[in-house]
């Protein structure tokens, strides 16, 4: 049962006042063995079961909770705030003059090739991170393994830079 | 977990179709990427689901999803890097009309 | 004494308590006390970042030498309320040829990416969200929605200079993702684990940033055009695109625009404090003596990691108003050339090192992992002061020097 | 039907819908976009799976990076679009048939194959699948290889992409 997690976390972790931990088993005691036996079946808690379903049921919450709280004082506003549109007011902003031509203005193409090689380098470097998990527990040739892949990925960078699409040109 | 394992597959297979339908039908190069994105996904999804349902401490099914991501990225970076130099060239961006080495 | 040691486990306890005693099914009630923790949680974090509209209003003044906010209130203290009110009450204006959909949920989202990073954040050992085992790697997530949102309102926007704005500013943003995501490896190595209280913990003896101040320092720029503030704040450059991609925004959508940025500003001063000065703890192993056992208590805890990540955004907002912005293919190239290459170094060091060290005594330990980044830091000013000398020696040369600024767009 | 299907099914008809979405909407950028849904979609059925790495990393990449591309290219060749009403191929009920087809056939197989409505089992107590995923991916017994070919294959991307991409100066 490792379910720790939530704002209604409910395992002490080893921290140094473990005095209350009695208490605490009592709380565990109770969310787990009086409840289920009550509703007489367990699954009920099928994601108190499951540690990992319980951090991302409490994200997904978060997330619906952050989506809200931003909404709820537009909705305000637009409740509250005067409403008197009109063709000047509506233009597009342009320092006071007239807006001249498309918004679609032509862009320089180097803005695409830096997003080319930031995505090469945003997965390659993700991939590091379950490595980096396992440099303690295995050997060094591990980092070397993935001193290799970051060779790789260098030789990568050093081949954008010498072909000049690192310049702004 | 009370959710059949039938359900992802019939998810992906859904996804799947979707980005057939996308890759097969768009005249716009790009959004015929956009399809192939969503068929990746779908394959990916149901590599997930096979790790998590058949034996989860075999890794095979998430290394196989990492190796897939790259994929995905490498092929979105080649493609469009493609797609916008064909653009430059032709200012096109219509798959059919890209026909120079058709015949 | 129950509810001092540990206040969310006693609060929650008594609510289930309570919830059940009302025959609720125990899973709806853990749903409820959920919901209830995370609106206090966002709650506290709105509040907050009402007081830093007044910090940084008063902060920038004292950096310019004048009073800043002094009339509403002591201090000036109701100042940020008052401007909620103003932008609440304000017109909304939409322009023509907006994108309307996009348009409305630009601001909400860029709300949201932050908002959603106070899931992770560990305030104290016992009060935080959500204790993730990728936590880092949500962080970067959580940035990538933010991208997402300043490129729905540059677009939507149906405007030049919004668009020009939003361009600079994911180009900046994403480019310096890369130094920060591999500089996150560097804790990711150091604690053997990617949640943020983890890294918490293993801070407990040793600040990580005494193990590798180089990344320290790597993040910190990193995060400042994580930030899009100044010197790199490309995307708002006043004199150039006006305000960058929320020119058309008005009332309370460019309110969560602004008040987003400061939230995300201090919340990644929260987590330098996180991952590099021990966040709620690290007291060296002070908190062991029993003189100082009050360091233990959840509140204490909470107060000296609010007052570190305080101290990280004060040196945010002390970075942005004494430095002038930054040129865009200076800043590119300051990225993808200098940070990029150093932070794979960095990354290198602490992994080989690491491996290599852990066998010593702990104070060798510390002192090899200071020591490199010191040399690394060393090799790596030379290298660039040979570098401008080079630099300087063809300039005095009357060469072809065709590097114009109207070029740099 | 417990909670857990029913956050299943809602988050499907979010994967499926903003597909739908992706493949017939006219606006490019809103393609973009509603991929983007669809892809958070994914995203969450990893969480459900409990595979928090690729969760995670599904909206890094894919949200982050591959869709800011995506956003990037349509930006980059837009003008063209606008005035070309139709998106799709005058045909098009033909890959619709096919789909459909394919989809019958798929759903048909995947139902006849025995033990398919299992449930699974709790994950093991105490592992971690990030390291696991790790151990997995450094093991030479394992999948070092791939791991090691990914990075070839990016680099031989990056340089293929920065090559083609180049622009040439006359």
């Amino acid at each position: 049962m490792s379910v720790e997690h939530g704002p209604g976390r409910l395992r002490n972790y080893n921290d140094n006042n473990s005095k209350s931990s009695g208490l605490i088993t009592g709380a565990f005691n109770i969310l787990y063995g009086k409840i289920c036996a009550s509703c007489s079946c367990k699954t009920t808690l099928w994601f108190l079961g499951a540690p990992m379903q319980n951090e991302w049921l409490y994200i997904g919450l978060f997330l619906v909770i952050g989506i809200i709280v931003p909404v709820v004082p537009l909705v305000f506003a637009r409740l509250v705030a005067p409403r008197k549109p009109n063709p000047i007011k509506q233009s597009t902003y342009e320092c006071g003059i007239e807006t001249v031509g498309d918004s679609w203005v032509q862009f320089k193409a180097q803005y695409y090739i830096f997003a080319l090689v930031f995505l090469v380098f945003d997965v390659e470097s993700v991939f590091l991170f379950p490595w980096a998990l396992t440099l303690k527990q295995l050997p060094l040739f591990v980092v070397l393994e993935g001193v290799l892949f970051i060779g790789i990925l260098v030789t990568g960078l050093v081949y954008a830079w010498r072909k000049g699409m690192l310049e702004w040109v | 977990m009370s959710i059949p394992l039938s359900w992802y597959l019939i998810l992906a297979a859904a996804l799947f179709c979707l980005g057939l339908y996308g890759v097969f039908s768009r005249k716009n190069a790009i959004a015929i990427l956009l399809g192939i994105e969503l068929m990746l996904n779908a394959v990916n999804i149901n590599l997930v689901a096979f790790w998590r349902y058949l034996n989860p401490t075999q890794m095979a099914g998430q290394a196989f999803a990492v190796i897939v991501f790259a994929v995905a990225a490498a092929e979105v970076a080649v493609g469009l890097a493609l797609i916008i130099s064909v653009y430059r060239r032709r200012k096109t961006v219509v798959a059919d009309e890209i026909d120079l080495m058709r015949w | 004494m129950t509810f001092w040691n540990n206040p969310i486990n006693f609060i929650s306890t008594w609510l289930t308590g309570v919830l059940t005693g009302w025959r609720l099914p125990a899973a709806l009630s853990t749903i409820l006390l959920y919901v209830v923790g995370i609106t206090v949680l966002i709650i506290f974090a709105m509040t907050l970042d009402i007081g830093l509209v007044w910090i940084e209003r008063k902060v920038v003044a004292r950096f310019q030498d004048r009073l800043g906010p002094n009339r509403i209130g002591p201090f000036g203290l109701i100042q940020p309320v008052a401007d909620i009110i103003k932008m609440v009450i304000k017109e909304d204006i939409t322009p023509d040829g907006a994108d309307k959909i996009i348009y409305n949920i630009a601001p909400v989202l860029a709300a949201t990416s932050v908002i959603v990073l106070w899931a992770i954040l560990p305030l104290a050992s016992t009060i935080y969200g959500v204790d993730l085992n990728v936590g880092l790697l949500y962080i970067v997530a959580a940035g990538a929605l933010g991208t997402l949102a300043i490129i729905m309102a540059g677009w939507s926007s149906n405007n030049k200079y919004a668009l020009l704005g939003a361009f600079r500013m994911v180009s900046n943003m994403i480019s310096y993702e890369i130094p920060m995501v591999i500089i996150l490896l560097v804790p990711t190595i150091l604690a053997n684990t990617m949640s943020v209280r983890g890294i918490t913990q293993a801070q407990t003896g040793m600040w990580f940033a005494i193990l590798s101040p180089l990344a320290l320092l790597i993040f910190l720029i990193s995060a400042i055009a994580e930030l899009g503030r100044s010197p790199f704040d490309l995307n708002e450059a006043e004199s150039e695109i006006v305000a960058g991609f929320h020119i058309e925004y008005t009332g309370m959508k460019f309110g969560w625009f602004y008040a987003g940025e400061l939230l995300h500003a201090f919340t990644f001063g929260g987590f330098m404090a996180i991952l590099f000065f021990g966040g709620y703890g690290g007291f060296f192993g002070l908190e062991k003596l029993a003189f100082f056992s009050w360091l233990n208590i959840p509140f204490v805890q909470a107060l000296v990691f609010i007052a570190k990540a305080m101290f990280g955004y004060w040196v945010i907002m002390w970075i942005k108003y004494s430095v002038p912005r930054i040129r865009i293919d200076h800043m590119l190239a300051f990225n993808w050339k200098f940070l990029v290459p150093l932070s794979l170094v960095v990354l290198v060091n602490t992994a080989v090192l690491n491996k290599v060290l852990i066998f010593l005594p702990s104070w060798l330990y510390v002192l090899g992992m200071f020591g490199s980044n010191l040399v690394i830091g060393f090799v790596t000013v030379e290298i660039l002061r040979a570098y401008g000398r080079k630099q300087r020696k063809a300039e005095q040369k009357p060469g072809p020097q065709t590097q114009t600024q109207e070029q740099a767009l | 039907m417990t909670a857990e299907q029913i956050i299943f099914l809602l988050t499907g008809a979010l994967v499926l819908g903003s597909a739908i979405m992706v493949v017939t909407v006219r606006n490019l950028l809103h393609a973009a976009l509603w991929l983007v849904a669809s892809l958070f979609g994914v995203a969450v059925l990893y969480a459900i799976l409990q595979a928090n790495f690729l969760a995670v990393v599904q909206v890094v990449v894919y949200i982050g990076a591959i869709a800011i591309l995506f956003i990037f290219a349509v930006m980059l060749t837009r003008r063209e679009l606008m005035e070309k009403g139709r998106q799709t191929r005058p045909n098009w009920w033909i890959p619709a048939l096919l789909g459909l087809l394919l989809l019958t056939g798929l759903v048909l197989l995947i139902l006849n194959i025995p033990g398919i409505n299992r449930t699974a089992a709790a994950l093991p107590v105490g592992l971690d699948t990030v390291q696991a995923l790790g151990t997995a991916l450094v093991s030479p017994d394992a999948y070092v290889l791939p791991f090691e070919v990914a990075s070839v294959l990016m680099l031989a991307a990056l340089v293929g992409a920065v090559y083609v991409a180049t622009v040439d100066k006359k």
